[in-house]
């Protein structure tokens, strides 16, 4: 180590830092602020601070991708465009909060600090290169998203929601911690591009040179900071995992565990409990953050995760391979999603359940990438998906945030009555919030939907022609999900006509927020503008998927036996020497 | 065949921006403006866009060129608003693209479309809602425009589910009516289970083809040799017939054509221009745009062809049946379309778009003379309670006869023609499935329709205007004819009904008299040449065209005199004639003798596919499944939902331990 | 020293991790369900101590101060969320918490 | 049986033992206490396997200050009596019990099954100052000095929401 940060280091962690600074600067803020002024410019300071880092971001697009403070971290494309994603949900967040916490006589600086402390969390989530990191970072996110679940302390629906949302997360952390454990004892590496690359070559065998083989593996750099490889006698015990005598346990364990707690993350069923729950619960403005960011944050991480470490054949395709588990994750969530959606009556559980019906669909996308030969291009319309998801759903909230006055909560499809002729751009602003989400053209959903179905389409054409098993069981996937998104409709079309076929049953005032006013309608714009010029930010999210670093096609060999471990064993050591 | 050439042309952007505009507008100021203003915003936005059509159609004509095979061929207008998206290989254009084809539609839509804005200033006037009706029709207009113009697919689709949409909006506009609320929403229900369809198959062409363009893929089909489509023969047949899925769905045909009826609780206007003229048709034409495509699957052409004969003969038995009105209309609107899926299901695509032309112009026309009659009649809808309003209201009644005429196929009158050239087709080509020429039993099913066709509209003819009047004095008292804009878009359309026809005059009329050329087809013949080659005519000479003509000229007088038997002799049938033959006498006089014959044979056998359709769609699938049935099935959800969902946050972590267990379990065995 | 099998300690782990889950379904007490957390992270701790030293590699034992860390803020927050539940219902019962449901 | 066998069996013994009060014991504070008692088995088994730092940070922060943490918040909201709840077993739970079974016998065998049997050992040589402080200490400030900084900022969001939530009044 020659020396400890180096400048590249501190630059590629700038999102983060900006995000962590302004947080600070607020919190600073809010401790001279005197009691009952209000606090609402705070939002501003808030969204300029997700606006630099989202500059800032931008900036580093240039950099060319590589791995930062000592192998933790990554700066390349994927980190840079979802870290876009996070800072626009998280600004808008921050837009429509100020007069709903004020409404509710909870306006206060810390509740922007958490969110920015939150997306900076996300940040380092979705560039993480190393378990460890990652983990800090899930934390990060976590923590202050339990605290922001429970913010309204007068709430008492807030307060359940939160320690609910709070016990089912430390639940989870722990079982994925659990899971890290078992795979860093297996692998003996935390580091998640090293474990991508040893499993895969302990699935190989036969026809590489073990070599060329190593030399890739340090291309990447990743097996430098294994200790593991040049501190001991080198025994490689770790490399034990093979598909000749394949079956090791502890490591499908770990994976499992691992896979499992990631799902639990973006709400899939059968994992989904706790969704509706902290959704419908949280403050509107909160929900807006955990239904958009969180969830982009934590399906880009999962993207991340299983590109790098977890895309080995035996591993996705093998006979339990987590190709099939997110299949019939996808098949469920988009069936209970939508199913159970339409018998909602709260619109916010309702956008909870459809929320889950998109991580279906997401996962559909997911199932593609690692179906067959395993396309991790087609991953890329997961994170387009995201962005249309990301504007509808925060919009969405966002106007159910903006209606709610002085402890009234908009909730119910009823309080809508009406309101479309009332309101009326927020009135199309909520019909192309629906219709996105609804996927029907010509809003960013419908693109979305295509990306995400011709991706599964793609997959079974490819997975056809290479002969693999079950390549219909992916078309099956396609239609199911075609004909949930038909259910679907139903539902968000319930929206619309309470808001312009209905007659109002009572009075219901808008906040009448500037800034949420902004929020709102940057959503709306964007998702016209998506919807209609889709160009731009499907090269943004196809470029997210190809510049992501280290992930896995460096090594797609196939060995038979496990022959040749021995070689690499030897050739690893005397490679450290 | 031969390269295509294609011209810039920047006007094609307006025709489709200027309804939108006037959507834009109405939608945002309507509220607030004066009615006048609104209705000569949209009028006047239909008016212009027709003229800029007229001007467009006028220059693609100027273009005109012989091509190698003799064929003069028109070149197409395109323009360019922007790039949709471009991910790989596949790129989608925001393209408008004008050729014969889409001429023909847009000359209708915009035509059409605006005699019937006219027609709405008057029978809508004294709505509250007025600037709503005017910015859901404009806004339907460019949805359908895009729907005709878009080059690539998925433009097409976008004004697909636009249609679908303004559809929806304009069934349920008199939401205030819990029934017309859910007609709008079984409508919009029912359309989306034929779009995913849709969707479906622009995926496997997205796959199979790289490209959604239609011209591109015209290109891609050109190409592909014998051998190679006998390998895609299963992938090509499932396009097609997914394909066709979609246009059941908003064509109406069966099973999916329940929401056609119930959609008449929208302003007659809409009936008129939405669920008779444009929209429903738009199966048709994408099945005449994408021609090329489906004759590589005589499977998939000949399953159209049946599905459409089928409904055509199925859905004119149910209109025998009818009392109401516009109930009458809706079905022999599915009639009508089954026999536009017939031609091209046969494979003669300009029959199919030659009676889509015709009937949008005629069941405009008789959809707005219904709609003159519900008005002057106060919203009565019974044509058992009509009778004798041609003293009331002449002009009605008169270019409601031309209707009628034009669609019981009466000789000269356009639908004479389209009907003569369908039938014809049918005849003439092969239509193998299963390895059975299914020709003569498709031309006896065409022939049948035309009879039953031209007997229920003069049944309703007669019963609307001849005879007493069985309205009660109140009623009768207020009768009235109807305001100018209302009676001047039924003169018009009368015109054109009854003239429309001979642009099509078929060859062998018009080698008789003296080698009169069939416009239409030769206008067409760019578009729909490549799938017309796959058909030969089984016939030689003219000899079984002329018998053909014959036989369908004598279903359609055989109709009207039976009808007229039925309900249009004078009731005062002489005395003596009733001495002679008293139990003829009761039988002939009292007509409803001839309604129970029906509902006992007709109504209950022959309609029973329509009903087995009716349960199986309308009622399992719709009702019980998505509209009524939702309360059922909150019910059970609600009874998983109390086990799974019942705020236990321990009961949660159980579910989330047991399903790890699972997987576990999954992986590791 | 240092002969017992790695796969003792594992099954240790095991057992602790396992425990811990358990308490979490089973105790009503909210407070005790959020002890059996830190019991889940303890166990989590002990394996990865336990690789650390199989695989002489200090990842695991760094992880393990990571997860300490982490563990103290939980406590923090969770620690407030049951006192903020306690304000409003004058119970920390889990089982109590059904507000939400369906 | 040799010494770490024994320490091994003590330790462990406890730690299960202790939790198991946790999991048993009716009174909170009880719980809290056998906890305690758990975390110290606990380190005792850290040493065995050289963590040297780890088994001290568990003492120090785990035990002296989460679970005083615990203690303060039981005493803080002082429901006595009242929660002694009564055993009682429902489907669900029974369901859980046995999920749990289930788990411990797939982990069991996966860590049985773990590298043959004859690699199964620890290796007998250890680098010199393995699990010190310098050494982790060296660790977390040269590689691991992201996840570090990102502790001290987790810790900040810690006691921000902690404020946040449980404050009495805005």
């Amino acid at each position: 180590m020659s020396s400890l940060i180096t400048p590249i280091d501190i630059a590629s962690t700038l999102p983060f830092i900006v995000l962590c600074l302004f947080g600070m600067v607020v919190l600073l803020l809010e401790v001279f602020q005197r009691q009952g002024q209000s606090r609402s410019y705070l939002a501003y300071v808030s969204a300029v601070g997700f606006a630099t880092a989202a500059f800032s971001a931008w900036l580093l697009m240039g950099v060319e991708g590589q791995l930062v403070f000592h192998d933790m971290n990554y700066i390349d494309g994927f980190s840079k465009v979802t870290a876009l994603l996070m800072c626009t949900a998280g600004a808008v967040t921050c837009l429509i909060a100020p007069r709903y916490l004020a409404e509710l006589n909870a306006d206060r600086g810390e509740f922007y600090a958490l969110i920015l402390f939150s997306a900076g969390g996300m940040i380092m989530m979705v560039s993480a290169a190393d378990f460890i990191v990652f983990f800090m970072a899930l934390e990060l996110m976590s923590i202050a998203v339990y605290a922001l679940a429970a913010y309204v302390r007068s709430s008492r629906v807030a307060a359940e929601a939160g320690f609910k949302y709070f016990l089912m997360g430390a639940f989870a952390s722990a079982i994925m911690l659990y899971g890290i454990a078992l795979v860093y004892g297996a692998t003996g590496t935390t580091n998640l591009a090293a474990i991508g690359q040893l499993l895969s070559y302990g699935a190989a065998s036969g026809s590489v040179d073990p070599a060329l083989l190593l030399s890739k593996v340090s291309e990447q750099g990743a097996l430098a900071g294994a200790a593991g490889y040049d501190t001991t006698t080198g025994d490689l015990l770790m490399l034990n995992y093979g598909s000749g005598t394949a079956n090791m346990p502890l490591l499908y364990l770990g994976i499992t565990l691992v896979i499992v707690s990631a799902v639990f993350k973006v709400g899939a069923v059968p994992f989904h409990m706790w969704l509706p729950d902290a959704y419908s619960g949280a403050p509107s403005p909160v929900g807006a953050f955990m239904a958009s960011a969180v969830k982009a944050a934590a399906f880009a991480s999962l993207l991340r995760l299983l590109a790098l470490a977890f895309f080995d054949y035996e591993l996705r395709m093998g006979p339990m391979g987590w190709v099939q588990v997110t299949f019939f994750l996808a098949l469920l969530s988009m069936a209970i999603g939508n199913l159970v959606a339409i018998a909602q009556t709260s619109v916010k559980r309702m956008l909870a359940y459809s929320s889950i019906a998109h991580t279906g669909y997401m996962l559909v996308a997911i199932t593609a990438m690692g179906y067959g030969v395993g396309d991790l291009d087609l991953g890329a319309s997961v994170v387009f998906y995201l962005f249309a998801y990301v504007f509808g759903t925060v919009g969405a909230f966002g106007i159910l945030a903006y209606l709610t006055r002085s402890r009234y909560y908009v909730e119910r499809f009823s309080d809508l009555n009406g309101l479309g002729y009332r309101y009326p751009a927020l009135g199309v602003a909520m019909t192309l919030f629906m219709l996105s989400s609804a996927g029907i053209p010509p809003t960013a959903g419908f693109i979305a939907k295509f990306q995400v179905f011709k991706a599964a389409v793609i997959a079974y054409g490819a997975g056809v022609e290479a002969g693999e098993p079950g390549a219909l069981l992916l078309l099956a996937l396609v239609v199911s999900g075609i004909l949930f998104s038909v259910v679907g409709v139903y539902y968000y079309l319930k929206v619309i006509v309470h808001l312009y076929m209905r007659d109002p049953v009572r009075e219901v005032t808008a906040s009448d927020s500037g800034p949420a006013r902004v929020g709102i309608s940057v959503c709306a714009i964007a998702t016209l503008v998506i919807g209609l010029f889709p160009g731009p930010l499907l090269n943004l999210s196809e470029q997210a998927m190809s510049q992501m670093e280290g992930r896995h096609d460096g090594v797609y060999v196939q060995y038979e036996d496990g022959a040749p471990i021995e070689d690499l064993q030897r050739l690893m050591r005397e490679g450290s020497r | 065949m031969q390269d295509i050439p294609i011209y810039e042309f920047t006007l094609l952007g307006w025709i489709a921006l200027l309804p939108l505009l006037g959507a834009i507008f109405n939608g945002i100021l309507g509220a607030r403006l004066p009615r006048a203003l609104v209705s000569t915003v949209a009028a006047g936005a239909m008016g212009v866009a027709f003229i800029l059509s007229i001007v467009a159609v006028w220059t693609l004509f100027q273009g005109r060129f012989e091509g190698a095979d003799g064929h003069t061929l028109y070149g197409a207008l395109y323009h360019n608003v922007f790039t949709w998206f471009e991910v790989g290989s596949l790129r989608v254009d925001f393209e408008l693209l004008l050729d014969p084809l889409s001429a023909v539609m847009i000359l209708i839509i915009t035509g059409v479309g605006f005699l019937i804005h006219v027609y709405s200033i008057g029978y809508m006037e004294g709505d509250r809602s007025w600037w709503r009706f005017f910015t859901y029709l404009n806004f339907f207009v460019f949805a359908m425009l895009m729907l005709v113009l878009g080059d690539n697919l998925v433009v097409l689709f976008l004004g697909w589910e636009g249609v679908g949409v303004a559809s929806y909006l304009l069934i349920g506009f008199w939401y205030e009516d819990d029934e017309k609320a859910s007609a709008g929403k079984k409508a919009f229900i029912v359309n989306r289970v034929g779009d995913f369809a849709v969707l479906l198959a622009l995926f496997l062409l997205v796959i199979y083809a790289g490209s959604l363009s239609v011209v591109e893929l015209r290109e891609w089909a050109s190409t592909l040799s014998p051998a190679q489509v006998t390998a895609l023969g299963g992938v090509l047949t499932a396009i097609c017939i997914l394909l066709f899925i979609g246009c059941t769905g908003k064509s109406a045909q069966i099973p999916l054509f329940v929401w056609l009826p119930d959609a008449m609780a929208g302003p007659t206007p809409v009936s008129a221009l939405i669920h008779a003229a444009t929209m429903v048709t738009a199966g048709v034409y994408l099945i005449a745009r994408l021609n090329f495509l489906f004759v590589l699957s005589p499977t998939a052409m000949t399953l159209i062809a049946v599905i459409g004969g089928l409904t055509a003969f199925f859905a004119a038995t149910i209109g025998v049946v009818q009392n109401d009105i516009k109930k009458v209309l809706a079905y022999s609107t599915v009639s009508q379309l089954g026999f536009m899926f017939l031609a091209v299901g046969v494979g003669s695509f300009f029959a199919g778009v030659f009676h889509l032309m015709t009937h949008a112009f005629f069941k405009a026309l008789l959809f707005l003379g219904a709609g003159s009659v519900i008005h002057g009649m106060h919203h009565e809808q019974d044509i058992r309670r009509m009778g004798g309003l041609k003293d009331y209201m002449p002009i009605t009644r008169w270019t409601f006869l031309v209707g009628c005429l034009a669609i019981a196929g009466f000789p000269l009158f356009s639908g004479f023609f389209s009907k003569d050239e369908i039938l014809w087709y049918t005849l003439a080509n092969v239509h193998l499935l299963g390895g059975v020429n299914l020709s003569w039993f498709l031309w006896f099913l065409a022939l049948g329709t035309a009879f039953l066709t031209a007997f229920y509209m003069f049944r309703l003819y007669f019963l609307t205007f001849e005879g007493e009047c069985r309205a009660d004095e109140k009623t009768r008292s207020h009768i009235h004819e109807s305001p100018l804009a209302m009676t001047l878009p039924l003169v018009v359309l009368a015109v054109l009904a009854g003239f429309g026809g001979f642009v099509g005059i078929p060859p062998v009329l018009g080698n008789a008299l003296g080698g009169l050329p069939n416009v239409m087809h030769d206008w067409l013949y760019q578009v729909i040449g490549p799938g017309e080659a796959f058909f030969a005519y089984r016939f030689e000479g003219y000899g079984m065209a002329w018998m053909s003509m014959a036989a369908a000229t004598a279903s359609g007088i055989g109709g009207i005199a039976l009808a007229w038997l039925f309900y249009g002799k004078p009731s005062d049938v002489p005395g003596a004639m009733a001495e002679k033959a008293a139990a003829v006498h009761r039988i002939l006089s009292n007509k409803y003798y001839v309604d129970e014959f029906y509902a006992a044979t007709v109504g209950r056998g022959v309609t029973l596919l329509g009903r087995v359709c009716h349960r199986l769609v309308d009622e399992l699938l719709i009702d019980t499944l998505l509209v009524n049935g939702t309360a059922r099935l909150m019910g059970f959800l609600g009874s998983v939902l109390r086990v799974v969902q019942n705020g236990q946050v321990q009961r949660y972590v159980a579910f989330v331990f047991l399903g790890i267990a699972i997987i576990l379990y999954l992986v590791l065995r | 020293m240092l002969s017992l099998p790695l796969s003792w300690y594992l099954m240790l782990s095991a057992t602790l991790f396992v425990m811990g889950a358990l308490g979490l379904l089973l105790r009503r007490n909210a407070i005790v369900a959020f002890m059996c957390v830190e019991v889940m992270l303890n166990a989590v701790n002990l394996t990865f101590i336990a690789f650390s030293k199989y695989h002489q590699d200090y990842t695991g034992q760094v992880f393990v101060f990571m997860v300490i860390a982490v563990a103290a803020a939980e406590a923090g927050i969770g620690l407030a969320m049951i006192v903020n539940m306690f304000r409003h219902k004058h119970s920390v019962q889990v089982d109590e918490a059904t507000l939400l449901r369906h | 049986m040799g010494a770490e066998t024994i320490f091994f069996f003590l330790f462990g013994g406890g730690a299960i033992l202790s939790t198991l009060g946790v999991l048993l014991s009716r009174n909170p504070i009880n719980s809290a206490i056998s906890l305690v008692v758990s975390f110290f088995f606990l380190a005792g088994i850290y040493a065995m396997l050289s963590a040297h730092l780890n088994a001290i940070m568990q003492i120090m922060v785990y035990a002296g200050a989460i679970m005083v943490l615990f203690v303060f918040v039981l005493m803080l909201l002082n429901f006595g009596d009242e929660e002694h709840e009564k055993p009682r077993l429902n489907p669900t739970q029974i369901i859980s019990l046995l999920v749990g079974a289930a788990l411990l016998i797939a982990m069991f065998s996966a860590a049985t099954a773990f590298v043959d049997g004859s690699r199964q050992v620890f290796h007998p040589s250890m680098p010199p100052g393995f699990g010190g402080v310098e050494a982790i200490g060296h660790a977390l400030l040269t590689s691991y000095v992201l996840p570090f900084e990102m502790a001290a900022v987790l810790l900040l969001v810690g006691i921000v929401g902690a404020v946040v939530v449980a404050k009495r009044r805005f």
